[in-house]
C-alpha cells in the first residue's frame, strides 16, 4: 500500500509525459482522455489514502530519496499524507478530474490540445507535491511549480503579447512571495535545523524556541502565502490571470493552487501559535483584501474578472479566519470555496464556449432560455458564494464569521460588509448575464447553444456539491450529532485550540439571520436594479467618481507600475548607461588609452635629433654617476 | 721606470683632476658642437683623456698592464677612426654636408 | 677557443674567396663555418680545461673558455645562423658584408670568454665596428646613412665613456683582470668600502654596457639604427649584439663585482635603469606604426627584462637568461624573415603592409603568431619559459621590479597583437610568400627551438646540473 | 595526461584534416568524455586525488602533476560534456576556415583539462593561460563588429590577472623550504604573515576575480559575449569562468587563509552586489546576448559569494551551481544562436512568435530559461538554494539581497522568453525552420542534463563533498576560526 503516495504523484506526471510528447501525434478525445485518466487514477489512489488516514489519524510516509545532503542538512524527497493532506488531496483530483474532462469539450479544436492538457496535468503534479511533500522543501517544490503552470497555462495563448504580460506578471509576484517563503525556510532550517514537518513542529511545539525567530518565520511564510493566494499587496496578479483558458481559472486560479497559502498556514499552525503577531497581520491583511478586492469586484464588467476579485475577497476571507486561529473553518471554506468557484468559472466558461469568445456582460443577458443548465448551474454557485441559507457557502462564511466575532468585533463588522458585498456584485453578476434582455450581436445569437455533454455534467456534479458541501461540517445547531465532522477529522493535525470560545447558540443563530437578512437585501436590490429596470453597467470609461475608482481597481496597478516597475526598469536603464557604460568600462579604457597617449608623448622625444639624444644621454650619466656617489 | 721618476713627483689625483677636464672638454664639444668631423675630432680628445688617466695609473701602480692597454685603445681608435671617416665621406657625398642636425629622419 | 679561431680564419678565408662573386654562393661555406664551429662546442663543453696551445694565444687568462663562455657562444652561434640562413642576398656582389657579419661574431664570441678588460674592449669593438659599416651598407640610401653616422657617433662616444670607466676601475682597484678584482673588491671592505674611483668606474662601465644593450637611457640609438639600417643588421644587432652584450655584461657584474659590496652599488641604479626601460620599450613600441620599428622598441623592452638576470641570483638567473635569449633569437628571426618578406613585396614595414598576409600564407601566418606569443611571453612558447626563469630568479631580490616587467608584458600584448590584427583580421588580399627551401629549414629550426623549449624547458636548465666555471 | 593531450593531438589533426576536420575534432572531443567518464566510474569517494600523473617537468620543483578529486571531477565533467555539446552544436557552421575553429575548439578542450587537473602551481598558470589562448582566436578570427578591440580588451584585462596571480604563484614558491618547489601542497604549506597574504591574495583574487568576473572588473565581459561568434561565447561563459570560480576554491582561499577575514566580506560583497547590478542591467537589455552576459554576472556573483562564506553549503552549492550555470549558459547561448543564424538578429525588439513556427526549439528553450531562473526539477534550484542559505546564514542582509535575484531574474529571463519567442510572429520570422538534427542532439543532452541535475543534484554533491570539506578543513584550521 505504501507505493500509493508515490502513485498519486506518478499518475498525472506520467501524464503530463504523454500527453505532451506523443500528445501532438494522438487524436483529440484520446489526448484529452489521457489526460483525465491520470487524475482519475490520482483520484481513486487518494480515496484509498482517504480511508486509511480515516483509520490511521498518524499519516503515512514515503521516502523517495535524498534530494540534498550537505553538512548537517539533509533534505529528502519524501512524500506524506496526513488528513490535512488527504482533504487536500481529494479537493485537488477531485475537481481536478471534473475540470480535465471539462476542457476536453471546452478545448477542442485548440492548436495546442495536447500542450493544454500537458500543462494541466503537470500543474496536478505540482500541486499534489506541494500538498504531499513531508517537508518544507517539497512544499516549496510544489509551490514553484504550480506558479510556473500558472504561468505557463496564463501565457497559453501566447501569440497575444497582453497574455504573455500577465503570464509574467503572475509568475514574477508569485516569485516575490516566493522569497519570502524562502527566507523563511532558511530560518527554520537555522532554528531547527531542519525541514522535515515532523522535526520543525515536534521542536516548535516544545515552546522553548526564540520566539520573535518564530515570529519572523511566520511572517516570511506569510509573504509566501500572500503571493500565492493573492492577498494586499501581491494580489494584482490573480485578475490578470484570467487571460488563461477558463478550465485554467476553475482550476488553479480558484480552486486549488490559490489556496496553497491557506494550506501552507494550516500546515504550520504549530509555529503561528507561537506567533500572535504573524496571526493579527493575517488577520489584518486578509480582511483588507477582501474588502478591497469585493469593493473592485462590484464594478467589473468582465464575467471572469468579477469571479476573479471575488476569489481574491473569498481568499482575504479565509485568512481572516486563519487569523483567528480557526483553521477548520479556513479549511472549510476553503474546501465549499473549491466547489462553487469552480462551479461559477466553469459555468462562466461554459457562458463564454457559448457566446463564442464574448466575456464582457454588459453584452450578454437573457441566457437563460439558450442555456438552462448552465443558468440552473450558476444560481446555485451564486447562491452558495452569496450564503443562501443551507448551502455549502452558508454554513462556511457563517462559521469564519462566528469566529471573528468572537475573536475581534470590528474585523467581524467588516467581514459581514465583504460578506455583503459578495453577495451584490454575485448576484449583479448573475442577472446581468442570464437574465435581463440578450445584448450580443445577431451572430452571437445566432450561435448562442447549451455546451456538450463534457462540460454540462461536471458543473451539474459541482452543483450538488454546493449545495451540499456544507454537510461536511454542520454546527451544532443544525447538525447535532453530526456537527463539526471536518473539525474532528483535523484534529490531528490542528490540535484543539486550548481555551475555544464557545458562542451560544443564540448569537449563533443572530448572526445566520444577518447573513440571511443581507442576502435577501442584496437580492432585491440587484433584482430590482438589473433585471426589474434592465440597467446594463456602465463601461469602463463611462464610469465617474468612485465608480470610476473602483473600475479601475484602486489604480494599484499604477501605483505599483510607477512605484516599483519603472523605478527598477531606470535603475536599470541607468546602472547600464551610467556606471557601466560611462562609468567603469569607461575607467578600464582610459587605464588602458593612457599608456597609449604616454608613447605619443614620448614619439615627441625621439625627435631623430642626434644632440638631443647626445644630452640626454650625458645628463642621465650626470644622474646616474652622481646619484651613485652621493646617496 | 725608475720610482722617483717625475709621474711620482707629482700627486695621482692631478692626473685624475687633468683628465676628467680633457675628458669633459671633449665630451662638451661632442654635445654642443654640429659638425660631424669636430664630433670625431672631441671624442678623440676623450679617449686621449682616458689614456692618460692610464698611463697616470699605470706608473703609479707599477703595473703595466694600463700601458698595454693604451696600446690597445690607440690602434682601436684608429680603426675607429677609419671607418668613422668612411661613412662621413658616404654621407657628405649624399647630402653635402657634414652637419650632423640635418640628420632627422629617422625619429618617432 | 676553436671555434672562435675556426670562425675568424673562415671568415677570412670567406672574404677572399668571395671577390667578385654572389654573395649568396658563399652563404652555404658560412653556414658550414658556423656548424663546425657549433660542433665543437658539446665538445669542450665535456673536455671543461682549457688546452695549453689556447694559453699560448691568449696569455696570462685574458680569455676562460669554461662552460658559461660557451653556452654562450652556442646561443650566438645559432642565433647568427638564423641571420645568415634567412637572409640570403641575391642581389649582393662580393662576399664583403658576409666577412662582416663574421668577424662581428668573432667579437661577440670575445665577449662571451673575456676574463680581462682588455679583451672585453676589443670584444666590443670588434662587434661595433664591422656594425657601423654594416649599418651604412646601403650606400645611395639616406636612412641607411643616417643609422650609420648615429650609430658611429653614440657608439664611439660611448667606447669613450666606457674607456673611462675601465680607467677608474684600474685605478680603484689596481688590475684589470676580472678575478683579481673579484678578490679585490671584498677587501676594500676594511678601508671604509671601494673608493669613489672605483664606483664611478663601475657605473661608466655600466653605462657603457647599457648602450649596447640599448638600455635607457642610453637607448636613443636604436629604434633610429634598427629601422634605417637594412633588415639583416637590424636582426643582427637585435639579436647577436644584444645576447652578446649581455654576455658580457653579466660575465663582468656577476663576476668581477659580484661581491654584496659592488653588488650593493650598482644594482639600485640598475634596477631603476631596468625599469625604465621596460616601461620606455613598451609605451613606445605602442605608438609605433611601422613593424621594423615596433621591433626595435620591443627589443629595448627585452633588454629590460633580459636586465633582470644580471641583478638576480647569478647561479639562477644564467640559465634563465640563456633560454630567454634563445627564445628571443628564435622569435626575432622568424618576425624579421617575414618582415623582409613583405617589405620585398610592398617596400615597407607599415603594420598596413602586413594587411591580410596570415590569411595568404598559412603556415608563415602561425609561425608568426608563433613569433609573437613567444616574444609577448605566452605559454607554451619559449619565450614564457624565459620571462617566467628570469622573474622567479629575480623574484627574491627587486619584487617591485618584477611587477612593473609584469606589467610591461602586459602592455606589450597590445602591439604584439597589432601584427596579428593586421595579418588576420583585413580583409585585404596578402601576397603570397613562398619561402625558399633553406629559409623553410631555418624557420622550421626557429620554430622547434621555440616550442621545445616552451614545452619542455629543462631541456636547457637540466643542464644547471653542471658545473658552470 | 591523457585528458590533456587527446584534445590537444586532436586539434592539431583537426587543423590539418580540411573537410573531415569537424569530425576529427568531435571524435577527439568524445574520446575523452569517454575517458572522463572512465575515471569517474573508477572513482573512490573521498578527498585524495586520484588518478595522479607527476613527471618533473621545468626542473625538480616544478613538475608536470596531474589529479583529480571530486571537485574538479565535477568541472572535468563539465568541460568534456560541454564540449562536445559545442562542437556538436557547430558540425553543420559553414564559416571560413571552419576547421581551424574545431581545432582550436577541442584544443581548447585539452588546456580547461589541463587548468583543472593541475597540481602544480606553474602547471595551473600555464595551462590557465593556454586555456585564454584558443578563445581568444575563436573571438578574434570569427567575432563580429568590433571584435578585435573588444577581444584584445579581454585578452590583456585576463593577462593582467593572470601576470599578477604569477607574481603571487612565484612568492610562495619562493617561499616554500629548499629546493622550491611549486607542488600544490608545498604551496599550502607556506605560511605567510597578514601583510603578505594580503598582497599575495590580492594577485590570485586579481586573476580569478577578472575571469569571473566580479563586479567592478567585468567591463570586458559583455563586449566580449556579445562580439564574439556563439562557439566562443558558450566557451567562455560555460566553462572558462569557472576556472576561476574553481581556482577560488581550489587554490585562492588554501593558498592564503590567512587573509580569509580581508578577502571574504570583501568577496561576498563585490559577489552580492554584482547580483543585482547584473540583474538590474539584464532586465533592460535588448541584445540577447548581452542579456544573457549580465545575468551571467548576476550568477556568477552569487556563486562567488557562495564560495567566500566558507561553509560548506556555500562550497558544495558553488561546485554544483557551477556545473548548472555551465549546461544553462551554453543551452542559451545556443539557443540564441539559432536565433540569430535563421532571423538574422538577436535584438529582442525585432523577435517574436517564433515558438509558434518552431515549436520543439520553444520546449528546450523554455526548459533553459527555467533552469536559469532556478525553478525547482530542473538544475537551477538546488545549488541557488544552497548558495542563498549559505549568504543568508553568513549574514541575513547578504542574504535578502541576493535572494532578490530570483525575483530580477524571472523577470528578465521571462522577458527573454516573451519577446523572442511568444507574440505575434514579427519582423522577418515567417520562416524559422525548427532544429536541425545536431541542434537537437545538442539541446537534448542539455536538456536531460538540466532535469538530471534539478532531481538528483545529491550525486554532484556526493562526489565533490568530502574534496569540499577537507579543503575548508584546511582552510578554517589555518585561520583559527571554529566552524
Amino acid at each position: 500500500m505504501m507505493q500509493n503516495l508515490a502513485l498519486i504523484i506518478l499518475s498525472p506526471l506520467a501524464g503530463f509525459l504523454i500527453t505532451g510528447l506523443i500528445g501532438k501525434r494522438l487524436p483529440e478525445k484520446v489526448t484529452g482522455w489521457l489526460g483525465s485518466l491520470a487524475v482519475l487514477v490520482s483520484f481513486v489512489l487518494s480515496i484509498s489514502v482517504f480511508n486509511q488516514i480515516a483509520a490511521n489519524p498518524a499519516g503515512m510516509h514515503q521516502k523517495l530519496f535524498t534530494f540534498l545532503s550537505v553538512g548537517s542538512l539533509q533534505i529528502d524527497f519524501a512524500l506524506q499524507a496526513d488528513r490535512l493532506t488527504a482533504l487536500m488531496m481529494l479537493v485537488v483530483t477531485g475537481i481536478g478530474f471534473l475540470i480535465h474532462v471539462y476542457s476536453i469539450a471546452y478545448m477542442h479544436g485548440d492548436a495546442g490540445f495536447y500542450k493544454f492538457f500537458a500543462y494541466l496535468n503537470l500543474f496536478v503534479f505540482n500541486m499534489l507535491v506541494l500538498i504531499m511533500g513531508a517537508n518544507f522543501l517539497m512544499l516549496f517544490f510544489g509551490w514553484e511549480g504550480v506558479g510556473l503552470c500558472s504561468y505557463l497555462l496564463i501565457g497559453f495563448w501566447y501569440e497575444n503579447a497582453e497574455y504573455g504580460k500577465a503570464a509574467r506578471k503572475a509568475f514574477v509576484m508569485n516569485r516575490i512571495g516566493d522569497l519570502g517563503l524562502l527566507l523563511g525556510l532558511f530560518l527554520i532550517i537555522f532554528e531547527f535545523g531542519s525541514l522535515d514537518y515532523h522535526t520543525v513542529f515536534e521542536a516548535a511545539a516544545r515552546g522553548d524556541h526564540n520566539l520573535g525567530v518564530i515570529t519572523a518565520i511566520c511572517i516570511l511564510l506569510f509573504v509566501g502565502a500572500m503571493g500565492k493566494s493573492a492577498q494586499i499587496p501581491l494580489y494584482t496578479w490573480l485578475p490578470d490571470a484570467m487571460a488563461g483558458p477558463t478550465p485554467v481559472s476553475a482550476l488553479i486560479h480558484a480552486a486549488t493552487m490559490v489556496t496553497a497559502g491557506i494550506y501552507l498556514v494550516v500546515r504550520c499552525n504549530t509555529l503561528y501559535h507561537f506567533a500572535p503577531v504573524a496571526q493579527e497581520l493575517i488577520l489584518y491583511v486578509g480582511i483588507a483584501t477582501s474588502i478591497l478586492a469585493a469593493l473592485i469586484g462590484l464594478k467589473q464588467n468582465d464575467i471572469k474578472k468579477v469571479l476573479a476579485y471575488s476569489t481574491v475577497s473569498q481568499l482575504g476571507l479565509m485568512f481572516v479566519a486563519l487569523g483567528c486561529g480557526a483553521y477548520t473553518a479556513a479549511m472549510f471554506h476553503l474546501t465549499t470555496h473549491a466547489f462553487f468557484k469552480a462551479l461559477l468559472f466553469l459555468g462562466s466558461g461554459s457562458v463564454i464556449h457559448g457566446m463564442g469568445g464574448e466575456q464582457d456582460i454588459r453584452r450578454m443577458g437573457a441566457l437563460k432560455a439558450s442555456m438552462p443548465l448552465t443558468f440552473w448551474t450558476f444560481l446555485i454557485g451564486t447562491l452558495a458564494i452569496a450564503g443562501f441559507p443551507f448551502m455549502s457557502g452558508f454554513f462556511s462564511k457563517d462559521e469564519i464569521l462566528a469566529e471573528v466575532f468572537v475573536h475581534n468585533k470590528v474585523v467581524w463588522a467588516l467581514a459581514v460588509g465583504s460578506a455583503l458585498l459578495t453577495s451584490i456584485y454575485m448576484l449583479r453578476l448573475f442577472f446581468v448575464t442570464f437574465l435581463g434582455s440578450f445584448r450580443g450581436t445577431d451572430e452571437q445569437k445566432h450561435h448562442l447553444h447549451e455546451s456538450p455533454w463534457m462540460m454540462t455534467v461536471p458543473l451539474a456534479i459541482l452543483a450538488i456539491l454546493s449545495i451540499g458541501g456544507g454537510l461536511l461540517n454542520l454546527p451544532e445547531i443544525v447538525g447535532g450529532g453530526m456537527a463539526h465532522t471536518l473539525k474532528h477529522w483535523l484534529e490531528p493535525v490542528t490540535g484543539k485550540p486550548a481555551g475555544e470560545h464557545a458562542i451560544s447558540h443564540g448569537t449563533e443563530l443572530a448572526l445566520m439571520g444577518v447573513a440571511v437578512a443581507m442576502l435577501l437585501g442584496a437580492w432585491l436590490y440587484t433584482r430590482n436594479k438589473y433585471q426589474s429596470k434592465g440597467v446594463v453597467p456602465e463601461a469602463d470609461e463611462a464610469q465617474e467618481g468612485t465608480g470610476r475608482l473602483l473600475s479601475h481597481k484602486f489604480y494599484v496597478d499604477e501605483v505599483y507600475d510607477a512605484a516599483i516597475v519603472q523605478p527598477v526598469n531606470t535603475t536599470g536603464e541607468i546602472l547600464y548607461e551610467q556606471a557601466d557604460r560611462k562609468g567603469i568600462d569607461r575607467i578600464v579604457n582610459a587605464l588602458g588609452n593612457l599608456w597609449v597617449w604616454l608613447g605619443g608623448l614620448y614619439k615627441k622625444v625621439q625627435n631623430g635629433n642626434l644632440e638631443y639624444y647626445l644630452i640626454f644621454m650625458v645628463a642621465g650619466l650626470i644622474l646616474i654617476v652622481g646619484f651613485n656617489l652621493f646617496r | 721606470m725608475k720610482p722617483d721618476s717625475i709621474f711620482h713627483t707629482v700627486e695621482i689625483s692631478h692626473y685624475i683632476y687633468l683628465s676628467c677636464v680633457l675628458f669633459c672638454i671633449g665630451l662638451f664639444g661632442v654635445l654642443f658642437r654640429r659638425n660631424a668631423i669636430v664630433l670625431l675630432m672631441c671624442i678623440e680628445l676623450m679617449l686621449n683623456a682616458v689614456n692618460l688617466l692610464f698611463t697616470a695609473f699605470s706608473s703609479y701602480m707599477g703595473d703595466s698592464s694600463g700601458q698595454l692597454f693604451v696600446f690597445f685603445v690607440m690602434v682601436v681608435a684608429a680603426a675607429e677612426a677609419a671607418v668613422g671617416l668612411a661613412i662621413l665621406v658616404m654621407m657628405f657625398r649624399n647630402t653635402r654636408t657634414t652637419d650632423v642636425s640635418f640628420l632627422s629622419n629617422l625619429k618617432g | 677557443m676553436r671555434s672562435l679561431l675556426l670562425i675568424f680564419l673562415g671568415a677570412i678565408a670567406i672574404l677572399f674567396a668571395g671577390l667578385g662573386k654572389k654573395e649568396i654562393r658563399m652563404l652555404p661555406w658560412a653556414i658550414a663555418l658556423l656548424l663546425g664551429a657549433l660542433v665543437f662546442i658539446p665538445m669542450d663543453w665535456i673536455a671543461n680545461e682549457q688546452p695549453d696551445w689556447v694559453n699560448h694565444i691568449v696569455p696570462y687568462f685574458m680569455m676562460v673558455f669554461d662552460r658559461s663562455a660557451l653556452a654562450f657562444m652556442a646561443v650566438i652561434i645559432i642565433a647568427a645562423m638564423l641571420v645568415l640562413g634567412l637572409f640570403g642576398q641575391r642581389e649582393i656582389t662580393g662576399s664583403d658584408q658576409l666577412g662582416l657579419i663574421l668577424f662581428s661574431l668573432c667579437g661577440a664570441l670575445i665577449l662571451c670568454s673575456f676574463t680581462h678588460m682588455v679583451m672585453l674592449f676589443l670584444g666590443i669593438e670588434a662587434l661595433s665596428i664591422p656594425l657601423f659599416v654594416l649599418a651604412g651598407s646601403r650606400k645611395k640610401d639616406l636612412r641607411s646613412n643616417e643609422a650609420a653616422i648615429k650609430y658611429f657617433l653614440m657608439g664611439a662616444f660611448s667606447t669613450a665613456i666606457f674607456l673611462m670607466g675601465c680607467a677608474f676601475v684600474y685605478g680603484g682597484t689596481g688590475t684589470l683582470d676580472l678575478s683579481v678584482m673579484q678578490r679585490v673588491i671584498p677587501g676594500s671592505a676594511a678601508m671604509g668600502g671601494m673608493t669613489g674611483l672605483a664606483k664611478t668606474g663601475v657605473v661608466l662601465l655600466m653605462t657603457g654596457l647599457c648602450f649596447k644593450i640599448a638600455a635607457v637611457p642610453f637607448h636613443f640609438w636604436s629604434p633610429d639604427v634598427y629601422e634605417g639600417s637594412p633588415n639583416r643588421t637590424t636582426l643582427f644587432m637585435a639579436t647577436v649584439v644584444k645576447i652578446a652584450s649581455f654576455s658580457a655584461f653579466f660575465r663582468l657584474f656577476n663576476f668581477a663585482f659580484s661581491s654584496p659590496l659592488a653588488h650593493g652599488n650598482w644594482s639600485f641604479v640598475l634596477a631603476i635603469l631596468a625599469a625604465a626601460t621596460i616601461l620606455v620599450g613598451n609605451i613606445g613600441a605602442l605608438a609605433q606604426r611601422n613593424l621594423k620599428r615596433t621591433m626595435a622598441y620591443s627589443s629595448i623592452a627585452h633588454a629590460g627584462y633580459m636586465l633582470l638576470a644580471i641583478l638576480a641570483n647569478p647561479l639562477e638567473s644564467f640559465w634563465a637568461l640563456i633560454v630567454y635569449s634563445l627564445a628571443y633569437a628564435g622569435s626575432s628571426a622568424v618576425v624579421f624573415y617575414i618582415l623582409n618578406k613583405v617589405q620585398e613585396k610592398k617596400g615597407n614595414t607599415e603594420f598596413e603592409s602586413f594587411n591580410g598576409f596570415g590569411r595568404a600564407n598559412r603556415w608563415l601566418g602561425i609561425l608568426l603568431i608563433l613569433a609573437l606569443f613567444s616574444m609577448a611571453g605566452i605559454p607554451v612558447t619559449a619565450g614564457f619559459a624565459g620571462k617566467f626563469l628570469l622573474f622567479s630568479a629575480a623574484f627574491t631580490g627587486f619584487k617591485w621590479l618584477v611587477i612593473v616587467a609584469l606589467l610591461g608584458s602586459a602592455i606589450s600584448i597590445a602591439y604584439y597583437f597589432r601584427v596579428f590584427r593586421h595579418a588576420f583580421l583585413t580583409e585585404a588580399d596578402g601576397d603570397i610568400i613562398k619561402p625558399e627551401w633553406q629559409d623553410s629549414v631555418f624557420l622550421a629550426i626557429a620554430a622547434t627551438v621555440l616550442l621545445l623549449i616552451g614545452i619542455w624547458p629543462a631541456l636547457i636548465t637540466g643542464l644547471q646540473l653542471f658545473e658552470l666555471h | 595526461m591523457e585528458l590533456i593531450l587527446i584534445p590537444i593531438i586532436a586539434g592539431v589533426l583537426a587543423a590539418l584534416a580540411g573537410k573531415q576536420s569537424r569530425w576529427v575534432a568531435l571524435a577527439g572531443s568524445l574520446v575523452s568524455l569517454g575517458i572522463t567518464l572512465f575515471w569517474l566510474a573508477g572513482f573512490r569517494y573521498g578527498a585524495s586525488f586520484q588518478y595522479v600523473f607527476d613527471k618533473a617537468w621545468f626542473s625538480q620543483g616544478i613538475h608536470f602533476r596531474t589529479g583529480v578529486d571530486g571537485i574538479s571531477m565535477v568541472l572535468l565533467l563539465l568541460t568534456n560534456i560541454l564540449v562536445p555539446v559545442i562542437l556538436l552544436s557547430a558540425l553543420r557552421n559553414d564559416k571560413r576556415n571552419a576547421a581551424t575553429l574545431f581545432a582550436l575548439i577541442v584544443g581548447m578542450q585539452g588546456a580547461l583539462n589541463g587548468v583543472f587537473l593541475a597540481l602544480d602551481g606553474l602547471m595551473f598558470y600555464i595551462f590557465w593561460e593556454l586555456a585564454l589562448i584558443p578563445v581568444y582566436f575563436i573571438c578574434a578570427l570569427w567575432g563580429e563588429g568590433n571584435a578585435f578591440r573588444t577581444t584584445l580588451k579581454f585578452f590583456i584585462y585576463t593577462f593582467i590577472g593572470s601576470l599578477a596571480m604569477l607574481a603571487s604563484l612565484i612568492f610562495l614558491y619562493s617561499r616554500t623550504p629548499d629546493p622550491s618547489s611549486f607542488g600544490y601542497e608545498a604551496l599550502l604549506a607556506v605560511n605567510l604573515n597578514h601583510t603578505e597574504a594580503i598582497w599575495v591574495g590580492a594577485g590570485i583574487l586579481l586573476a580569478f576575480a577578472v575571469k569571473i568576473p566580479m563586479l567592478p572588473l567585468h567591463s570586458w565581459q559583455p563586449d566580449t559575449y556579445s562580439e564574439a561568434p556563439a562557439q566562443g561565447s558558450m566557451l567562455l561563459s560555460g566553462i572558462m569562468l569557472k576556472m576561476g570560480l574553481y581556482g577560488l576554491i581550489r587554490w585562492f582561499f588554501p593558498l592564503v587563509p590567512e587573509a580569509l577575514n580581508v578577502f571574504g566580506p570583501v568577496l561576498i560583497a563585490s559577489g552580492v552586489i554584482g547580483v543585482l547590478y547584473g540583474a538590474l542591467i539584464a532586465i533592460r537589455q535588448n541584445d540577447m546576448k548581452r542579456l544573457v552576459a549580465f545575468s551571467s554576472l548576476s550568477h556568477v556573483g552569487l556563486i562567488a559569494a557562495g564560495i567566500a562564506t566558507v561553509s560548506v553549503e556555500g562550497m558544495q552549492g558553488a561546485v554544483l551551481q557551477m556545473f548548472t550555470h555551465g549546461v544553462n549558459v551554453v543551452g542559451l547561448f545556443l539557443a540564441i544562436e539559432v536565433i540569430q543564424s535563421r532571423a538574422m538578429t538577436r535584438n529582442l525588439d525585432a523577435l517574436g512568435g517564433i515558438a509558434k513556427q518552431a515549436p520543439v526549439f520553444a520546449v528546450f528553450f523554455l526548459l533553459l530559461v527555467l533552469g536559469t531562473t532556478a525553478v525547482p526539477f530542473t538544475n537551477g534550484f538546488p545549488g541557488e538554494l544552497l548558495l542563498l542559505k549559505a549568504t543568508f546564514g553568513y549574514k541575513a542582509v547578504w542574504g535578502i539581497l541576493a535572494g532578490i535575484t530570483i525575483i530580477l531574474c524571472a523577470v528578465y529571463m521571462l522577458r527573454m522568453y516573451q519577446f523572442s519567442m511568444l507574440g505575434k510572429p514579427s519582423g522577418g520570422i515567417y520562416l524559422f525552420p525548427d532544429l536541425r538534427w545536431n541542434e537537437w542532439m545538442a539541446f537534448g543532452i542539455l536538456a536531460l542534463l538540466v532535469l538530471w541535475t534539478g532531481l538528483f543534484p545529491q550525486y554532484l554533491l556526493d562526489l565533490c563533498g568530502p574534496a569540499i570539506q577537507k579543503t575548508m578543513k584546511g582552510i578554517l584550521d589555518s585561520t583559527g576560526v571554529v566552524s
